[in-house]
């Protein structure tokens, strides 16, 4: 019996609490994250943004969520209800779901597996089917049209992002997340990282991933201007709140992503003294902030695009674009010996 | 740690990469073109298929193997290789015209037919279960698409659907039956295979009886023949033309090669299947064709009994049987090729005429047409001494050496049941009122007719080549 | 239970935890919010009249070309995840062996570009 | 005790796999809305993907969920959106082929039954099976896998590329179709323009307005 206890009931309560705690501090962060996305856009237009609740308005977020709690459920007459609920929460857990193979320090991972990266890639290619149930179980009309337009642009984009990552696998050989970081590891620090040489794939990225989550300048899906509020315009409540967490979540996963394969996950930028006293998660937390201030920047700065020119971009300049960068780096790696093991 | 292979590997692969190469260069051709090309495009997929079929007969005469065994080039091969090849080329060729004249010009259609061909000789080659099933799919894949490539007209749509579904399913079948055997002889290849099977065992049974269900769906045998009328009816006639040709010949290829090479252990099991989809394709062939109206659906129901005869070949399981069918096929196709070229010029008013009453009095208005169809109508019957007789003559006697009685008097029975609906659109175009003339047939198909019909007028003078051929293909699979 | 397997266990365990978290928080407004709906609130939104047509309605068939290209490529990708994994030991043939795999499919990308299936109208 | 537990445990999620894999399979065929069949086609494809990964087969569970779930499904999807079906008029037809259906069924399954009671390996299997290549426990499967695929196994590589190009040539073949009075934005074009060619100026004499 006491093997049953050391074996198994111990470990999944350790593993239980780490994933509490980490569920937790990334919904806290992610309640800053949309305090800073609004604040950073509100001084883009020479506003103050939220500056009420708390000091600086910094618990804007958690008053959010006290209001959307209170509110009334509306679930509309002609919708399916089971598909209608179910969209919010598939999205949400989808979005959370990724965060289980993170590594946000050396070792600190809830599951270390082999093929984390493809992990996070299935999660993402999920992403879409929230936006799809929502619309079509709402039985409304701008909903459903949102739906379909969101389909099919995060299904362009998806593409040019499984290149990236084929090109970052290229340079380390596996498809594990720790060993991608352990890959940049080098003495020149950042200059070791990956967004020096795989340069226009980390524009590649950042822009496909824009577009993956529906962020503005791609933000079609919920084009205010055609299509009220995209595929949520029956929700309200928490399940709208949901969905907009999913989304948010979905950002900071791209985030942690990014970091992850182009600037060095947790490594410190220089490899000296200083540099390498501060803990990983911090750098990490650090590279996750400045990727999404790049985030909030793109939604501040960039209009709009319109639908035929998100799926030009997509299909004619990234698709075309990565795959030759897959191929020069395969060549590349290939012909000078530079390739992993 | 890598495991490479020597140009040499890639020898007997040659016309199978002159093919696909091919088809690529010509889609390019035709992307930036556009259909202005069409028409040389239709040309060089011709020649293409006539260069991978002097590739073919160029290559040493031995047995082959590459890829560790997964790609076979023997006579065997060899023989029914160039059977496509010829069934490719002649239907592309016939189809000329037609396209031309319906609008239905596209380029990627010989592209299509090109990669399709290039599937049906892997498929011929495939020396393990993973190959076959490429092949096959490569095959299939290009198959459905041309079917549906009218896709303004509604039949031609609905034989591609059906076509489609009804295809993936037998593919389900087959793949299911395929990892039966994987996981009851832990090998895909097919020597391998058969010798883990030395006994028997239920699981492979089962395995195959799943794998031969998806390959009498691929040559359309009763009981998996339903989707042929309506595919034949559906699809644009020269595609028709094309599908009862080439695929036939791939589809029975495998058959045959999966039977004699992986189940050589297990003959009685397979034998009964095999027996019982032969009656049942015989019989239904001859049945079901005579009520028949549209001259499309007969030949449907006229490929399905021919499918049934020439599996009595290999229902007998032994060497002759196997040349049987070979013989069967080469005439087989001949016959087809020509009945199709006669159909295809069926043209009133610029438009395609499909019913069988509309032959009436053939023989007043076209007399050199009416004579060559009646010709190929007499061989399909199998009345000697026209080629198709002697098809049935050697599967019969095969069957017959190996103590198949039953089976061939079936068949003898089925082939007179047959011939009376042959017989029956004999005399409507020779003593039957005479309707409106056709227009004038194009050269390629009088081409086409004429070579079918004076190999089926002729071919009891010097059956000695073709014989040979198939008696060496047949020695080279045991 | 191999170790393979073990290190999928937190994961479904952290899974678990998102599930009772995302259900926690639909469920929530169910229990304490207030609630009186009415047919004009529970009706499909539509701006400023009655819908007066079905909302799911046949859509442009374009959607689906670009679903089934996208399937293509992603199969391509799926087809590159071994490899790029691999690459330092596969040498020069499986390098070769890859850029021709991408090559005919780059000539059906050429294809489709030609023929105008990547245009949006 | 503790190869039983992991066993226990393995068990239960093998169970949990199959269990919900086959009763979202039987969901997909009997749910009256082709939606619904399509999202429990999903939930079967996740639950396939569990069952690879307790095979240990991981590169080939996430392969799943990315191209089944994560492209086919969503193509599905549409399909099934885009299609206006009478949901009622489909179940009618159905119900007439159930009867043929549930003995296709029952003899199927009853074959299955009796192939997995008599089911026993070919006693030579071992003479035919090479060593698996690579070492099976040393590299992860999507390494293994890798090593063979391009280079052992180019054949069956190769092809596939080719199949995948008709499926290409085949979607645009049977789709494609051009709106007739479409106006096409071409960015070249557009940037290519200069201030000469697209403004003039013109003197107007007031009163007179343009010819």
């Amino acid at each position: 019996m006491l093997e049953f206890w050391t074996d198994y009931v111990w470990p999944v309560l350790v593993v239980l609490a780490q994933s509490v705690l980490l569920l937790v501090i990334l919904l806290i962060a992610v309640a800053y994250i949309i305090y800073a996305d609004r604040k950073i856009w509100a001084a883009v237009q020479l506003r103050r943004g939220p500056n009420v609740v708390g000091p600086w308005g910094l618990l804007q977020s958690f008053a959010d969520l006290l209001k959307f709690v209170l509110k009334e459920p509306v679930i509309p007459s002609g919708a399916n209800k089971g598909l209608f609920l179910l969209a919010p929460f598939v999205t949400c857990v989808l979005a959370l779901a990724a965060w289980a193979v993170i590594p946000v320090n050396e070792g600190w991972v809830i599951a270390n597996i082999n093929v984390g990266i493809l992990y996070i890639f299935a999660i993402s290619s999920l992403g879409v089917y929230g936006i799809i149930m929502a619309g079509w179980a709402s039985n409304s009309k701008y909903p459903f049209l949102a739906a379909l337009r969101s389909a099919a642009q995060m299904v362009s984009y998806e593409v040019s992002i499984g290149f990236v990552i084929v090109t970052v696998l290229l340079c380390v050989g596996s498809l594990n997340l720790s060993e991608i970081v352990d890959a940049q590891d080098g003495k020149y620090g950042m200059f070791n990282w990956f967004w020096l040489p795989l340069l226009p794939m980390f524009v590649i990225f950042f822009v496909s991933a824009l577009a993956e989550t529906n962020r503005p300048p791609f933000d079609l899906v919920e084009a205010e201007s055609e299509l009220v509020a995209g595929f949520m315009v029956e929700y309200g409540s928490t399940p709208y709140m949901m969905l907009m967490l999913g989304e948010y979540v979905a950002i900071a996963t791209m985030c942690a992503l990014g970091t992850i394969m182009f600037l060095g996950g947790w490594l410190a930028p220089f490899p000296v003294a200083p540099f390498t006293w501060v803990p990983g998660v911090i750098w990490f937390t650090l590279k996750c902030l400045f990727m999404f201030f790049l985030f909030a920047m793109a939604k501040a700065i960039v209009p709009r695009y319109r639908y035929d020119q998100l799926m030009r971009l997509g299909w004619k300049v990234f698709l075309p674009i990565s795959l030759a960068m897959v191929v020069i780096v395969a060549g590349v790696l290939q012909f000078t010996g530079l390739a992993p093991k | 740690m890598s495991e490479t292979f020597a140009v040499r590997e890639l020898v007997p692969v040659l016309p199978e990469i002159v093919l696909v190469l091919g088809a690529m260069t010509l889609l390019m051709v035709g992307a930036f073109r556009g259909e202005r090309a069409v028409a040389s495009i239709n040309w060089m997929a011709i020649l293409l298929l006539i260069a991978a079929g002097a590739i073919i007969v160029l290559l040493p005469a031995e047995r082959m193997e590459s890829f560790g065994g997964s790609f076979v080039l023997e006579s065997y091969a060899r023989f029914l290789k160039l059977l496509a090849l010829i069934g490719s080329a002649t239907a592309m060729l016939m189809s000329l015209d037609y396209l031309e004249r319906e609008q239905q010009n596209r380029f990627e259609y010989p592209i299509l037919i090109l990669l399709s061909t290039a599937g049906m000789l892997m498929l011929i080659s495939a020396g393990d279960l993973i190959a076959l099933y490429l092949g096959l799919e490569l095959m299939s894949l290009s198959l459905y698409v041309v079917a549906a490539i009218n896709r303004d007209s509604v039949r031609s749509t609905e034989a591609g659907l059906k076509y489609f579904v009804l295809g993936a399913l037998s593919s389900g079948m087959l793949l299911y039956g395929a990892s039966l055997i994987y996981g009851f002889t832990g090998s895909v290849n097919f020597a391998a295979i058969a010798k883990a099977s030395a006994n028997g065992g239920i699981g492979l049974v089962f395995g195959l009886v799943f794998l031969f269900a998806g390959f009498c769906f691929k040559v359309s045998a009763v009981p998996f023949h339903m989707w042929t009328p309506d595919v034949y009816e559906g699809a644009p006639t020269p595609i028709t033309a094309f599908f009862a040709a080439a695929p036939k010949v791939a589809g029975i290829a495998m058959f045959m090669r999966v039977a004699i090479d992986a189940f050589p252990n297990i003959v009685p099991q397979w034998q009964q299947i095999v027996i019982f989809v032969a009656i049942a394709s015989m019989l239904l062939g001859a049945f079901a064709a005579i009520g028949q109206r549209n001259i499309k659906r007969l030949m449907a129901y006229s490929s399905i009994g021919h499918m049934g005869f020439a599996l009595v070949g290999l229902a007998a399981g032994t060497m002759q049987g196997v040349q049987g069918v070979l013989v069967y096929m080469a005439i087989y196709v001949a016959m087809t090729l020509g009945t199709f070229a006669c159909i295809l010029s069926m043209r009133r008013d610029g438009k395609m005429v499909e019913e069988i009453s509309d032959l009436a009095g053939l023989a007043r208005t076209n007399p050199a047409m009416a004579f060559f169809l009646a010709m190929l109508l007499f061989s399909l019957a199998g009345i000697p001494p026209l080629a198709g007789f002697f098809a049935k003559f050697y599967v019969f006697l095969a069957a017959i050496q190996a103590g198949l009685f039953t089976l061939a008097v079936i068949g003898v029975l089925a082939s007179v049941v047959g011939a009376y609906y042959y017989l029956m659109i004999i005399k409507i175009m020779y003593f039957d009122e005479a309707a409106r003339p056709f227009e004038p047939m194009p050269y390629q198909l009088k081409a086409v007719l004429a070579v079918s019909g004076l190999f089926n007028v002729l071919f009891f003078v010097y059956p000695r080549p073709l014989v040979e051929a198939a008696s060496a293909a047949a020695k080279s699979l045991f | 239970m191999s170790e393979l397997l073990l290190d999928y266990l937190p994961l479904v365990i952290f899974i678990a935890v998102a599930m009772a978290i995302g259900a926690a928080l639909l469920v929530v407004p169910f229990l304490v919010a207030y609630k009186q709906p009415d047919p004009e609130k529970l009706s499909a939104y539509e701006c400023g009249f009655n819908a007066f047509d079905d909302a799911r309605m046949k859509f442009d068939v374009r959607f689906y070309l670009v679903a089934i290209l996208f399937i293509i490529f992603d199969l391509e990708v799926s087809f590159l995840f071994p490899w790029a994994v691999a690459f330092g030991e596969l040498g020069l043939f499986g390098f070769w062996s890859m850029m021709v795999f991408l090559g005919v499919l780059t000539v059906g990308f050429i294809y489709e570009w030609r023929k105008g299936a990547l245009e949006w109208d | 005790m503790r190869g039983a537990l992991h066993m226990i445990v393995y068990a239960l999620f093998f169970y949990l796999f199959a269990g919900v894999c086959i009763a979202s399979a039987i969901m997909v065929v009997a749910s009256r809305n082709p939606v619904y069949s399509v999202l429990f086609l999903i939930l079967a494809f996740v639950n396939a993907s569990g069952l690879f990964m307790l095979m240990g087969a991981e590169f080939l569970a996430m392969i799943l969920v990315v191209v089944y779930v994560g492209a086919v499904a969503v193509l599905f999807l549409f399909v099934v959106m885009m299609l206006d079906v009478d949901f009622a008029e489909l179940r009618q037809g159905a119900l007439q082929y159930l009867p043929i259906g549930t003995l296709v069924g029952i003899v199927l399954l009853a074959e299955l039954l009796l192939v997995v009671g008599a089911w026993a390996i070919a006693p030579h299997v071992a003479d035919v099976i090479a060593a698996p290549i690579p070492p099976f426990y040393s590299v992860s499967n999507t390494e293994a896998l890798g090593q063979v695929l391009y280079t052992r196994y180019v054949y069956f590589f190769q092809v596939a590329g080719v199949i995948l190009l008709v499926a290409m040539i085949g979607a645009i073949v049977l789709t494609l179709r051009h709106k007739p009075n479409i106006k096409r934005q071409d960015v070249s074009q557009q940037v290519a323009r200069t201030k000469a060619d697209a403004i003039e100026v013109v003197k107007v004499k007031s009163g007179q307005g343009l010819s």
